[in-house]
C-alpha cells in the first residue's frame, strides 16, 4: 500500500480522486479562529460582517481552535503573546493553515525596533501567505482566505497524511511553550 | 404572592421586548442590502470604488524620481531603501536600486507629503498577498538608469494609478526571485 | 481654586518641606524629597480645600545624567476644579520610594508599571510583580541603558535577512 | 495555566481558573485569573500585557511628526483622539496656533469616531450577553463611518488625520453632505436600537445591579469617562475642561441615574453609551453648520524642535480621558512619552470589585467597563 502511495510526484491513483473530493469539501467551509490581536483585528470583524460577509465563501468564524482550520494573525504579536499563539496552534487539528494579516505578522512592520514585539508571524509558525496592509482592508483578507482555498484545491492532503510529512516551512522553537 | 406574580410579569416583559426586538430585525428583510459581493459581482472593479484619498500599497515610478531620499528620511520605520551612485565619468546620479519594503509600510502616507515630484505615492491597490514575504521587498527600479531631472514649472506627467504596482504582485504563488533584495539585481524580474 | 491661589495655599500648608520649580519657566510642579512623599500626598489628598481625590496620571522618566528617576504624580480634584503635579526624585540604583497605593487605589497599579518598565520598587505595596512585560523578561525596558536580550525563549529578537 | 483547586484549610477550597487571553468576549488578548467557589467568584485577577508594544520607548527615537501615526495604534477604535491628544501636547508646548476651521475638522472626525467607537462596544456588550443580531446591525453603521473617514483621509481604521497645528486634508462641501446624510440615517438607528435592545428584559435583568461601582470608588481608581459617568460623577472633559471648539458647542452630558437598578451597575454603563451616540450626533450638527472657511494648518515647519519642558495633554475620548505626558529636552525627539489610558484604570478596578460576582456577570464587566486590550498594554 505504501508503494502505492509513494507512486508518482503529483499523488498517488488511489488516493488522487478522493483527494479531489475532500479538497472541494474542505475548501469550501474554510473555517477561521476568531482571534485578533491588535489592530487588524477590528477588520476581522468587519470581514465577517455584513459588508463583506465571508459567510459567502463558506468562511465562517470559530471560538475555538478546536474547530478551526486557519489561524489568522491578525495584529502585532508580541512575545508575551507568542507562547499562547503557539499553543493554540498545536490545539488545531491538521490540517491547519496560518495567514498573516497586516505589517507586524508580516514583518514586524512599524514595531520592528520594538523591545516587545516579535518581528514577524513565520519567526515561530509556518506562515502560507502574508497579506500587505496596515491594517489590510477586509476584502484584502478575503483574498488571502481565497488564496487558502487556492491551495487546498491543489493540496495531495491524504498522501501527506499517510507518510505524515512534516511542513518545512514550521519552526520548530524548544522552550516557547 | 407577589414574588409569583413578578415572576410572570418578567416573562411577560420578555416576550414583549424580545418582540419588539424582532420587529426590527423582520424590517430588515425589505431593505436594501449592503453586501458588496467582492471580487466578481461588483458592477467595477473595487479599487475603481475606492475614494480618491485612498491609501492603498505605495508605488514609486522610476522616470519622476530624482534620488533625493527625502522619502526615505521622512518616513519614521525607513522602509524605503534607495541607492543613487555618481557616474565617475559622466558625473550623472544613477538610480541602482529603489526598495519599499510593503511587508513592514505602515501606510501613513508621510512619504507621498514628502515627495515633490509626485514620484512616490499611494496606489489604490489593496489585493497585494504573497506566499513569501520577501516579494514584499519591491524593487522599483528594473534597469539602473539616471535620476530624472524635472524642469521648473512643467507638470510631470503621471502614469495611471495602481499600473506600476501591479505587475510586481501579479503572480502570488511566485517565490521571492532573490532571498534577500538587498542585491542589486533584486528585482521581480519575471 | 486657580493655579496660583493652589500653589500659594500649598506652599502655606507644606512650609519649608517643599520646592517648587521656576515659575517664570512656566512649570507649575512642585517638588518633593522622597522620605516626605507619602507623607505630603497623603496631606494633599484628604486636605478638605485641596481634596486632590483623582491621581490623573503617574510615571516615571529616567534621567541616567544626573543618576536619578524622577516620579510625577499628576492630581486632580473633580470638586474644586484645579489639579497639581507632584514630583520626586530617587536614586537608580536604589530605586526605592513609598507606596502611594493607601492613598489612591490607582496607583496600585501605575506603581506595578512603573516598578516593570522602571525597576523602582516600593515599599508596603499590596502587589508588586511585572504587569507588562512576562515575568521572565530581563530588565526594564524604560530606562535609558536599557539593551533587549538577542532571544527571548528561543525566538531572535531581529529579524534574520 | 492549567486549572488547579487550591487548599484553604478548614475543607475550603477554591478553583482557579484560567479565561483568556484568546477567549472570545475578552475583546482581545486580556487574561483572567478567576479564583471561584464554584459559580461565585472570590475574585478576578486581570493579567494584561499580551499586546504591550512599548509605544512609550518607540517615542524617544522618532521624531515628532513621525510618531503622530504611531499614534493611531495606542487605541485602534478610537484613532482620532490619540492623535488630537499628542497633537495638542507638542501645539501646547511649541505655541502653536491652530486654524479654527481644523479646529472643527476635528470636532467632526472625533465624534464620528467616537460614534464608531461605541458602535462597537455596544455591539460587544450586546454579543457578549447573546445578542449577536445588534452587533451586526452595529458593525454596517460602523462600515458607513469608516467609509466616510476613508474618503476624508484615506485609512479606515488608522487614520493618521489629525496632525500637529492642524489637519492633514480638508473635507469640501460634497463630504459634509455626506455626514449630514449619514446623520440623518444614524439617528433613525439609535431609536430602533432602543427597540432592539436597550430595554430588552433578558439584557436588563443581566446587568441591571450587577458590579455597582460607587461614585468614591470610580474616582479612587481613576475611571474616566463614561463609566464616571455612569457612577454618577458629572464629569466632561469637553464641558468642564474645554478644547478645541467645544466650548462654542451646546451639547448635553448624560450620566448614570440609575435607570433600572443602582446608579452606576453595568446596565448604567451600557445605557450612557447609547444616549452618548445622541450627542456625538448633535455635534456633528453643530460643527457642519458653523464650519467656517479657511486654512486646515497652523504654521508649523517641517522640523518641529519644542522647547524643552514638559507637558500633560488630555482630551475626552470614547473611553474617557486620554491623555499623553510628554517630556521634551529641546531635540527633535521626545526625551519621554506616557499614555494615560482609561483602559488601564478601568482593568485595574476589576479585581476590587469582581467579589461574589458570578462568571457570567464578569463578562458583562468586562464589556461594559469597555476595556481594550492596546490602551491597557500600549
Amino acid at each position: 500500500m505504501d508503494a502505492m502511495v509513494e507512486q508518482g510526484p503529483e499523488g498517488s491513483f488511489v488516493l488522487g480522486k478522493v483527494d479531489d473530493l475532500l479538497n472541494l469539501a474542505r475548501k469550501n467551509s474554510l473555517w477561521y479562529m476568531l482571534f485578533g490581536t491588535a489592530c487588524c483585528a477590528i477588520e476581522l470583524m468587519q470581514t465577517g460582517g455584513p459588508r463583506s460577509d465571508a459567510d459567502r465563501f463558506g468562511m465562517v468564524f470559530r471560538a475555538t481552535p478546536r474547530q478551526s482550520d486557519t489561524l489568522i494573525l491578525a495584529g502585532t504579536i508580541t512575545y508575551k503573546m507568542a507562547s499562547r499563539i503557539r499553543l493554540l496552534y498545536e490545539q488545531m487539528a491538521e490540517p491547519k493553515y496560518v495567514i498573516a494579516m497586516g505589517s507586524c505578522a508580516n514583518t514586524g512592520g512599524l514595531f520592528q525596533e520594538s523591545y516587545a514585539v516579535v518581528n514577524g508571524g513565520d519567526l515561530f509558525l509556518p506562515v502560507d501567505v502574508y497579506i500587505p496592509g496596515c491594517p489590510p482592508r477586509s476584502e484584502s483578507l478575503i483574498e488571502g482566505l481565497m488564496l487558502i482555498q487556492q491551495k487546498i484545491e491543489k493540496e495531495p492532503w491524504l498522501k501527506k497524511a499517510w507518510t505524515n510529512t512534516k511542513n518545512p516551512k514550521d519552526p520548530q522553537i524548544e522552550g516557547l511553550l | 404572592m407577589g414574588q409569583l406574580a413578578e415572576y410572570f410579569n418578567a416573562i411577560g416583559r420578555t416576550i414583549l421586548t424580545c418582540s419588539d426586538g424582532l420587529a426590527v430585525t423582520f424590517s430588515h428583510l425589505f431593505r436594501k442590502p449592503i453586501t458588496i459581493q467582492y471580487p466578481d459581482r461588483t458592477a467595477k472593479p473595487l479599487t475603481e470604488m475606492l475614494p480618491e484619498r485612498s491609501r492603498g500599497i505605495l508605488e514609486m515610478d522610476q522616470e519622476l524620481c530624482t534620488g533625493c531620499s527625502l522619502c526615505s528620511k521622512q518616513c519614521p520605520i525607513n522602509c524605503i531603501t534607495i541607492d543613487v551612485q555618481k557616474n565617475a565619468e559622466t558625473k550623472e546620479r544613477i538610480l541602482n536600486k529603489f526598495v519599499i519594503d510593503i511587508g513592514k509600510c505602515m501606510f501613513c502616507g508621510l512619504c507621498v507629503e514628502a515627495c515633490k515630484f509626485s514620484a512616490i505615492r499611494h496606489s489604490k491597490e489593496f489585493e497585494g498577498t504573497v506566499s513569501d514575504v520577501n516579494r514584499l521587498k519591491i524593487n522599483f527600479v528594473e534597469q539602473p538608469a539616471p535620476v530624472a531631472k524635472p524642469k521648473k514649472g512643467e507638470d510631470p506627467v503621471l502614469k495611471p494609478v495602481g499600473s506600476i504596482i501591479r505587475k510586481y504582485l501579479a503572480d502570488q504563488w511566485a517565490p521571492a526571485a532573490n532571498k534577500s533584495s538587498d542585491t542589486n539585481s533584486g528585482g521581480k524580474s519575471e | 481654586m486657580t493655579s496660583e491661589a493652589l500653589i500659594d495655599y500649598v506652599k502655606g500648608l507644606l512650609g519649608d518641606k517643599t520646592k517648587w520649580a521656576d515659575p517664570e519657566a512656566g512649570d507649575n510642579f512642585l517638588t518633593v524629597a522622597s522620605e516626605d512623599w507619602k507623607n505630603i500626598c497623603q496631606t494633599l489628598a484628604t486636605d478638605k480645600k485641596c481634596s486632590l481625590t483623582y491621581l490623573r496620571n503617574f510615571t516615571g522618566t529616567d534621567y541616567p545624567e544626573d543618576d536619578e528617576i524622577e516620579l510625577t504624580a499628576h492630581t486632580f480634584s473633580y470638586s474644586e476644579k484645579h489639579g497639581l503635579i507632584i514630583k520626586t526624585r530617587i536614586s537608580r540604583e536604589a530605586a526605592v520610594c513609598d507606596t502611594l497605593s493607601k492613598i489612591w487605589p490607582a496607583a496600585i497599579w501605575y506603581e506595578r508599571e512603573i516598578f516593570d518598565l522602571l525597576g523602582v520598587s516600593f515599599n508596603n505595596h499590596p502587589d508588586l510583580r511585572r504587569i507588562l512585560m512576562p515575568e521572565d523578561w530581563v530588565g526594564h525596558p524604560l530606562r535609558k541603558d536599557y539593551k533587549q536580550q538577542e532571544t527571548y525563549r528561543g525566538i531572535p529578537t531581529t529579524r534574520p535577512a | 495555566m492549567t486549572t488547579v483547586i487550591r487548599e484553604l484549610g478548614d475543607e475550603q477550597r477554591e478553583l482557579v481558573l484560567n479565561m483568556g487571553p484568546h477567549h472570545p468576549s475578552t475583546h482581545g488578548v486580556l487574561r483572567f485569573v478567576l479564583h471561584t467557589d464554584g459559580e461565585v467568584m472570590r475574585k478576578a485577577v486581570p493579567e494584561i500585557g499580551y499586546l504591550h508594544r512599548g509605544l512609550e520607548k518607540i517615542a524617544e527615537s522618532t521624531t515628532y511628526p513621525g510618531y503622530v501615526p504611531y499614534t493611531d495604534r495606542v487605541n485602534y477604535l478610537e484613532a482620532m483622539f490619540a492623535n488630537e491628544a499628542f497633537s495638542k501636547a507638542i501645539e501646547s508646548l511649541s505655541d502653536i496656533e491652530v486654524p479654527e476651521r481644523a479646529q472643527y475638522l476635528r470636532a467632526i472626525a472625533g465624534e464620528l469616531n467616537r460614534i464608531a467607537s461605541h458602535n462597537i462596544t455596544i455591539g460587544c456588550i450586546t454579543m457578549d450577553l447573546g445578542a449577536i443580531t445588534p452587533f451586526v446591525h452595529l458593525l454596517r453603521e460602523r462600515e458607513t463611518i469608516n467609509d466616510l473617514i476613508e474618503a476624508l483621509c484615506g485609512q479606515r481604521v488608522t487614520h493618521h488625520y489629525v496632525r500637529i497645528g492642524g489637519v492633514a486634508y480638508d473635507a469640501d462641501d460634497n463630504w459634509l453632505k455626506q455626514v449630514e446624510k449619514f446623520l440623518n440615517h444614524f439617528e433613525a438607528i439609535i431609536e430602533e436600537l432602543d427597540n432592539l435592545i436597550v430595554y430588552n428584559e433578558i439584557l436588563v435583568k443581566r446587568m441591571a445591579d450587577v458590579a455597582v461601582i460607587t461614585a468614591d470608588d470610580a474616582v479612587g481608581f481613576g475611571l474616566v469617562g463614561p463609566n464616571l459617568r455612569a457612577s454618577g460623577v458629572d464629569w466632561d472633559l469637553r464641558r468642564d475642561m474645554p478644547y478645541g471648539i467645544y466650548p462654542k458647542l451646546d451639547f448635553d452630558v448624560p450620566i448614570g441615574a440609575g435607570e433600572k437598578g443602582t446608579v452606576g451597575d453595568c446596565f448604567d454603563r451600557f445605557v450612557v453609551r447609547v444616549r452618548e451616540l445622541k450627542q456625538s450626533c448633535r455635534i456633528i450638527r453643530q460643527c457642519i453648520n458653523n464650519i467656517p472657511d479657511g486654512d486646515i494648518i497652523g504654521n508649523v515647519s517641517r522640523k518641529i524642535k519644542p522647547p524643552k519642558g514638559e507637558v500633560y495633554s488630555c482630551v475626552e475620548g470614547a473611553r474617557g480621558e486620554l491623555g499623553v505626558y510628554v517630556v521634551s529636552d529641546g531635540t527633535e525627539k521626545p526625551y519621554r512619552v506616557k499614555w494615560r489610558s482609561g483602559s488601564f484604570s478601568a482593568m485595574s478596578i476589576i479585581e476590587h470589585i469582581s467579589e461574589g460576582l458570578m462568571i457570567a456577570d464578569l463578562v458583562a464587566v468586562i464589556a461594559t467597563l469597555d476595556v481594550i486590550a492596546p490602551e491597557t498594554d500600549r
